[in-house]
């Protein structure tokens, strides 16, 4: 599916943590793209590396963890190879990040209306207060924040205002892609909906691409474009979302979208994916989702099938499909 | 990055710093015509009013504001023959002892203006033997035990009526305790006391070489003292004061002190300076060390009240053990003297009685303690106290040198003991102490100052060693009531020799005074008197 | 220098409750390998053990080795820098600083291993009950531990060392007075912490006795920073001890003691005789740093928050 | 509830706290060995005088009384009559406090910063060299006499280098700084650094940093570890908190991230600590100002104790209680307004 000279493009990005027990590749050679104004969902488990995936695009692996391998480029240049200045230049401006829990996200003891303002003169130096106090107001408003709660602190607004708060901060430059973080894990079901609208509201009116990260594989089947569905650090299927709907060819996708209610599909496999994750330090040989999967082979427990294109836009990565089939 | 910048401003304050390092020098001397700044550990202790003043700088200050009768001539040696006239021309006394007239100087003027006469003489000693601080020196020395009454016979003649014939009077009269008020500033019936910011009201003196311009006390000590010369002192003819202004500033510790005068922020440096300091000042080109006969003696006090120093025998055994030569080596590194008599060498009526003992005569000692029972296996053991609040130079040093001069006989075993000096002033009144370190700053500069308080059973109670001796009482009494000078010497031997016998405490050394100062200073006179004549002092441009 | 007291106080207080209890013990026995697996903290302990160690054997075998009599005057010239036949000097009084440094460690020692025993001996067993008692009782001693603490504790230490008089055991106990709070406060805070806890309530509600919960299930788990407090407060006490020689409250000048040449070195000082504090103060520093990294990397492994 | 209520209750509740203070002290110092009168008779006794004086220091009455008569005196803002040379003692107080306090603040300054940069480097570098280095740094800092470094920065840079001066607070000879005179009225704090700036006297400004230098340093050196191990765990524990890397993610600087955010927020602890080391401060300050003879409150308090000056000794404590809560309380309201969740 490449595309000439797509927003953001990721080839083969790893990104391994030093613990005193060992090295832990929490991300393992992703792959992926997104064009201009598209969303692409990230799917998968707790621990299965999908935030440290997001993290890593902006380079904010927290120590002891660092990318090893692979590429970024956004806009055709390699973000790994950025300047620690470029780099800050390139956060909050070209890509920003909304991280999942909005109560902790804020610092408790600026105002609200401090962090925009902070945060626009960070980078355009040039803007006067006022001005960027009157920026901050039409953001606040753009995210359904009545404009007087500038002056509060955190602490005085709910979650989900936070949240929005956190949102029109990932939005204050108009960044070219924005990337959130289980934006909604931390907030009750109502709240929810409302933001992830308003994320794709703001996305069409900005005109930005989103990253959507999350574990729940129903809230990105309607919202986004693309989809990656992560299993243990790996990317074991990405297509487009329609394609995954309709035909998803590894198991645990398969399981995933059992586990969504109202989804009709045949008995067999209704307790699909019983036991839970690897532990990332002791891998099983050979295709890590065996000891889960309701068809593993023999060869499965062997040799780790490797990300395979089977139809146009779709890889998976799983055994049971050959090359060139 | 940070790292550099923290560098750099460090660096630059402090070379900021330095970079005044210079003028402070010049400034410290500014707007001063002559001026010497002198540094001291010492401070005033209560007040500057004679009536209580009873320490020794509160009486260094109070010469320097006031004037007495008469006044020991610099590099006096206490003897009758160094009093000089001050406020009193002339003087004469009785056949009887009980009578002394003095003459006044005519036309002497307070630096109030007031002119001084016969009553103020009288108004002084009324006041302080009627006030009778507690504390004070009227007290401590008994003024009221001596001294009958005081009466004005004619304007410029006064005539003091004893109860006791008292040979010391004219050192009595010499002593700071008995310097003249002015009636002015000094109440009938109340002490004048430190008054924040009002120096002229903190002291009721007036007669002086100088007037206390400044007296600055913090954390109830002085931190500063500025001294200005009385345009009315009475010898201002003869060129006194030499200096016009003096600056007296103070320091916790002799370190402090000794630091001070080697980079020379002070000119002089007096009292109390550590051994070691003074020793290699003496080396050190750019200042100069001045050295006197001191009138601080210490004794070792040995308890009668029990074993084993109930025992004559014994007491003399200790006494012939003590090795003086090395307390005045190691402990004072050679800047003391060697005391074989509780009457200070240089001061008349002096005897090397103790030398009778052996300096040290362990052989007499083993001799003596041997019918005792005691010897290399069963040795004589007590326990030895001495005072850590420095009240007393080196204490500590002091007594480990005892005991090693002790132990060193081979049938003395000592062990040490210590409290601060208010415990220790219990310990002896309540008279635990078997042996114990003590030391004696006289009051007036007659050989009775260092014999009646020891040795005389009523005088010496103070000490709680018990020592009682009717013969000695009778001698002491003597040698008061004699106004003849050989007669008394010869009393005083008999005193000392007598002393010898009971062994009731061992001097061990008498302190020499020292001073320091910067090469260009002149006129310091350190004698017997241990009074610094701020006066007399000068620099030599 | 009792700045340390207080911060170690205060540090060991804020230790949270979620201490892990099985394996602390073993933990907190310095030497074992583990300790080595735990990183800095563990060679922490592990060095200023040794360093501790050192010191109290250096003291102990002092009698046999040293070349003079460490309390013995006049062994050499006064004063004289270190050289072949005294390798550190010799003092003021011409003795052997030498000896005096390998032998001076015991009053130090003695102070401190007594005045915390003391500390232990009050301070534990108030914590333990003024927490588990609580109610008036609890409030008066907080009160009265909050008094002694915010008040600067060397002034109190000198008015009982005063009192009391010379000696190591007054020493002590003046010391151990002033440190009281800190081995009160910590444990009151753990005990109210693990008061709360499940197992001890469990214990409460299948109706074991008072004293059984603070013994079986309480104090446990209050040891680990108990030991925490303890070794920093070594330290805390030996520094205390020096600070009250300099006052002029030691034991008698026949004991060699650092603390005492110390004292006796600062009056040398402006004539430049630095050999005469240069070692007794490094003594005492290594001594009071050895207790200090055994306290710190104990509390470090006591503390998980701050491990990696 | 409201600021004012806060205040009123937390004076209140530092009153039992005092006089549990104060009481332990007045009988602790009763039963000291040696007695006031006594030591003004140290060469004869007399005992006639020495009764008069033991009635002139209220020393004759029955201890109760004693006690409630300084309480009294206490309520009437009167600390007494000092037993050795019988001038006020709140005066005394008065005169030794500044020093002592100018000490402690420059200190506690020195202390807390040196505290925050390094405990920020080491945060920075958690479990790294540079790490391990600050942190031994601190440990090395908490284990030494604070008179014995005192004494090595006087050989060094007082005897060797002539840097700074080594004894006494002010070079002696020069007026002391005069404070504000307007007209009549003359105000003055007894903190030189303050009182020279309102002389407007650069050159007393500069003598009294000199003077301050070296005490300050030593006192600031010894506390800086403690503060040094405080601000690196919680500047660690703030780095790891969301908001910090949420900060980092909007291309804020990484000074404004770490200072702005993080050091904010782990400030308030060191504050805490601050006021908690103030009262540990005032003890050090005693070995300081006897290593560098300064006359402040420490050494009164240690004289008077060796010359068994009751009255004095017990004004010593009661101004130290209450100044101590009174910082305390002053730390109390930095730490609300610093921290808007916190409102009084």
């Amino acid at each position: 599916m490449v595309v000439s000279q797509p927003l953001l493009s990721v080839n083969g990005l790893t990104v391994e943590y030093w613990a005193r027990r060992g090295k832990v590749r929490a991300v393992e050679d992703v792959s992926f793209s997104i064009d201009k104004s598209e969303t692409l969902g990230v799917v998968g488990e707790s621990g299965c590396g999908k935030s440290t995936l997001g993290l890593s695009l902006m380079r904010l692996v927290p120590y002891p963890g660092r990318v090893v391998k692979g590429k970024i480029l956004l806009k055709g240049r390699d973000v790994l190879g950025f300047s620690a200045s470029e780099m800050r230049n390139l956060r909050g401006k070209d890509i920003s990040y909304v991280f999942q829990d909005p109560m902790t996200s804020l610092n408790p003891v600026k105002k609200i209306g401090a962090h925009f303002v902070e945060l626009i003169r960070a980078h355009e130096p040039r803007v006067s207060e006022k001005d960027a106090v009157v920026r901050t107001r039409k953001l606040l408003k753009d995210v359904g924040i009545q404009s007087e709660r500038i002056g509060d602190y955190p602490h005085q607004l709910s979650g989900g205002m936070r949240q929005r708060v956190m949102i029109a901060l990932a939005i204050a430059l108009n960044p070219s892609l924005v990337i959130a973080d289980e934006p909604t894990t931390a907030l009750d079901v109502i709240v929810q909906a409302k933001i992830l609208d308003l994320l794709n509201a703001l996305r069409d009116s900005y005109g930005m691409a989103l990253v959507l990260i999350t574990h729940d594989l129903s809230i990105v089947l309607e919202r986004s474009d693309k989809i990656i569905v992560m299993y243990a650090g790996h990317m074991v299927e990405y297509a487009r979302s329609e394609d995954i709907y309709r035909n998803p060819q590894h198991p645990y996708t398969q399981g995933l979208l059992k586990a969504i209610p109202n989804v009709e599909l045949d008995e067999q496999t209704l307790n699909a994916i019983a036991g839970s994750p690897p532990d990332l330090l002791n891998l099983p040989k050979g295709c890590r989702f065996w000891p889960r999967c309701y068809c593993a082979k023999e060869r499965c427990r062997e040799e780790e099938p490797r990300l395979i294109c089977t139809e146009q836009d779709h890889y998976v990565r799983c055994g049971k499909y050959k090359e060139g089939e | 990055m940070r790292c550099l910048i923290v560098v750099a401003m460090t660096v630059l304050f402090i070379s900021a710093c330095m970079l005044t390092l210079q003028f402070e020098c010049k400034s410290a001397r500014a707007g001063f015509d002559s001026l010497l700044v002198l540094g001291t550990t010492d401070s005033v202790e209560t007040c500057l009013d004679p009536a209580r003043a009873y320490d020794y700088f509160g009486w260094e200050i109070i010469q320097s504001l006031g004037c007495g009768l008469v006044e020991y001539k610099a590099g006096a040696t206490g003897s009758i023959a160094d009093i000089d006239p001050s406020l009193a021309t002339s003087w004469s006394v009785s056949d009887d002892g009980l009578v002394w007239t003095f003459n006044l100087r005519q036309g002497v003027h307070y630096d109030d203006g007031t002119e001084f006469n016969a009553t103020h003489v009288k108004y002084t000693f009324d006041r302080g033997i009627g006030i009778a601080d507690a504390d004070g020196a009227f007290v401590g020395i008994g003024y009221d035990g001596i001294i009958n009454n005081v009466t004005v016979s004619e304007k410029y003649v006064v005539k003091f009526y004893l109860k006791i014939p008292f040979a010391a009077f004219l050192s009595l009269m010499a002593c700071q305790a008995s310097y003249i008020v002015d009636p002015a500033h000094a109440p009938m019936t109340s002490v004048v006391e430190y008054t924040v910011g009002d120096a002229r009201a903190s002291h009721p003196m007036g007669l002086g070489p100088y007037t206390l311009t400044n007296w600055t006390r913090t954390a109830g000590r002085d931190s500063e003292i500025r001294l200005q010369a009385n345009p009315n002192y009475w010898n201002n003819a003869s060129g006194y004061p030499k200096t016009k202004n003096m600056i007296i500033t103070f320091y916790a510790n002799s370190a402090g002190l000794a630091l001070a005068i080697k980079n020379q922020e002070i000119d002089i440096a007096f009292r109390q300076l550590g051994a070691t300091d003074i020793n290699d000042m003496k080396t050190n080109t750019n200042l100069k060390v001045w050295e006197g006969t001191g009138a601080v003696i210490q004794y070792l006090v040995l308890q009668e009240k029990y074993a084993p120093f109930n025992n004559t025998i014994i007491r003399r055994a200790v006494g012939a053990a003590i090795n003086r030569t090395t307390i005045v080596d190691t402990v004072f590194l050679g800047q003391a003297q060697k005391l074989y008599s509780m009457i200070p060498i240089g001061m008349f009526g002096h005897t090397d009685a103790f030398l009778a003992l052996g300096d040290p005569n362990y052989t007499k000692t083993t001799e003596l303690l041997a019918p005792l029972g005691y010897n290399a296996t069963h040795k004589l053991s007590f326990k030895l106290w001495y005072e850590t609040s420095g009240h007393y130079l080196s204490s500590p040093e002091q007594a480990l040198v005892l005991k090693s001069s002790l132990e060193a006989s081979g049938v003395i075993s000592v062990t040490l003991d210590s409290a601060d000096w208010a415990s220790y002033g219990t310990h002896r009144r309540n008279e635990d102490m078997e042996a114990y370190v003590m030391g004696w700053y006289p009051d007036y500069i007659d050989p009775d100052d260092y014999i009646q308080p020891f040795l005389d059973s009523s005088g010496g109670s103070w000490i709680h060693h018990n020592y009682n001796n009717s013969q000695m009482d009778k001698l002491i009494a003597w040698a008061r009531g004699n106004t003849t000078a050989d007669a008394r010497s010869s009393l005083y031997s008999q005193i000392q020799n007598l002393m010898v016998q009971d062994c009731p405490m061992i001097p061990t050394f008498q302190g020499s005074a020292y001073a320091v100062t910067t090469l260009k200073i002149k006129g310091v006179y350190l004698d017997i008197t241990q009074s610094w004549r701020h006066w007399l002092v000068y620099a030599e441009e | 220098m009792l700045t340390l007291i207080r911060g170690s106080g205060c540090e060991v207080v804020e230790v949270d409750k979620s201490k892990v209890r099985k394996g602390m013990l073993s933990s907190l026995i310095p030497g074992l390998s583990s300790l080595s697996q735990r990183g800095l903290a563990g060679w922490l302990v592990v060095l200023g053990f040794i360093m501790v160690t050192s010191i109290v054997v250096v003291t102990a075998i002092s009698p046999w080795v040293v070349p003079y009599n460490p309390s013995q005057i006049n062994v050499g010239r006064p004063l004289l820098s270190p050289n072949s036949q005294f390798l550190f000097g010799t003092n003021n009084m011409g003795q052997d600083v030498f000896s005096r440094v390998l032998s001076g460690g015991g009053i130090m020692l003695e102070v401190s291993i007594l005045s915390v025993m003391i500390c232990l001996l009050i301070g534990v067993p108030i914590g333990l009950l003024s927490s588990y008692v609580g109610g008036i009782f609890d409030r008066f001693l907080c009160l009265i531990m909050d008094s002694i603490y915010a008040f600067p504790g060397l002034v109190l230490a000198i008015a009982i060392a005063a009192m009391l008089g010379r000696g190591v055991t007054n020493m002590a106990i003046s010391i151990a007075v002033v440190y009281v709070p800190s081995y009160f406060r910590v444990i009151r805070s753990q005990v109210l912490s693990i008061k709360e806890m499940p197992y001890v309530e469990a214990a409460k509600a299948a109706g074991a006795k008072g004293r059984t919960v603070l013994s079986r299930y309480i104090f446990p788990n209050v040891v680990p920073s108990i030991v925490v407090v303890a070794t920093v407060n070594f330290a805390d006490a030996i520094l205390t001890a020096a600070g009250l020689t300099f006052i002029g409250l030691g034991v008698p000048v026949d004991i060699p003691d650092w603390g005492w040449d110390l004292t006796n070195g600062s009056r040398l000082l402006s004539s430049g005789a630095w050999w005469v504090i240069a070692y007794p103060g490094l003594m005492i520093i290594l001594l009071a740093l050895g207790f200090t990294l055994m306290g710190e990397g104990l509390s470090e492994m006591a503390n998980p928050r701050l491990r990696e | 509830m409201t600021l004012r209520t806060y205040v009123i209750s937390r004076i209140l509740l530092t009153i039992p706290m005092i006089f549990i203070l104060f009481t332990m002290v007045f009988l602790v110092i009763r039963v000291l060995p040696g007695d006031p009168v006594l030591l003004h008779f140290e060469k004869q006794e007399n005992p006639a005088a020495m009764e008069r004086m033991r009635h002139r220091l209220g020393l004759d009455k029955p201890l109760w009384i004693q006690y409630l008569d300084y309480v009294a005196g206490i309520f009437r803002g009167d600390l007494g009559e000092s037993m050795v040379d019988y001038s006020p003692v709140a005066q005394q107080i008065i005169s030794a406090f500044p020093a002592t306090l100018e000490l402690a603040i420059f200190s506690m300054v020195i202390a807390v910063s040196i505290g925050i940069f390094f405990g920020v480097e080491a945060s920075k570098g958690y479990g790294k060299t540079r790490d391990n280095v600050i942190r031994v740094f601190g440990i090395v800092t908490y284990a030494i006499p604070v008179f014995f470094l005192g004494m090595v920065l006087q050989m060094v840079f007082g005897l060797g280098l002539h840097w700074f001066p080594v004894e006494s607070r002010f070079p002696h000879g020069v007026d002391l700084p005069s404070g504000l005179a307007v007209g009549g009225v003359h105000f003055s704090t007894g903190l030189y650094t303050i009182d020279s700036l309102l002389e407007g006297n650069v050159y007393k400004f500069v003598v009294t940093l000199r003077g301050l230098a070296l005490p300050s340093l030593t006192l600031g050196l010894v506390l800086s570890g403690v503060f040094i191990r405080l601000t690196r765990s919680n500047m660690f524990e703030t780095l790891q908190l969301d908001y910090v890397t949420a900060a980092r993610a909007r291309g804020l600087s990484e000074t404004s991230v770490t200072y702005g955010y993080a050091l904010r927020n782990a400030f308030l602890p060191v504050l805490t600590m601050m006021g908690l080391q103030f009262a540990t401060l005032l003890g050090g300050a005693i070995l300081t100002e006897t290593t560098f003879s300064w006359f402040g409150l420490g050494r009164y308090i240690v004289d008077r104790i060796s010359s068994r000056d009751y009255t004095a000794i017990q004004g010593a404590v009661v101004f130290f209680g209450i100044f101590v809560s009174f910082v305390s309380l002053v730390v109390d309201l930095l730490y609300a307004y610093l921290d808007p969740r916190i409102r009084l």
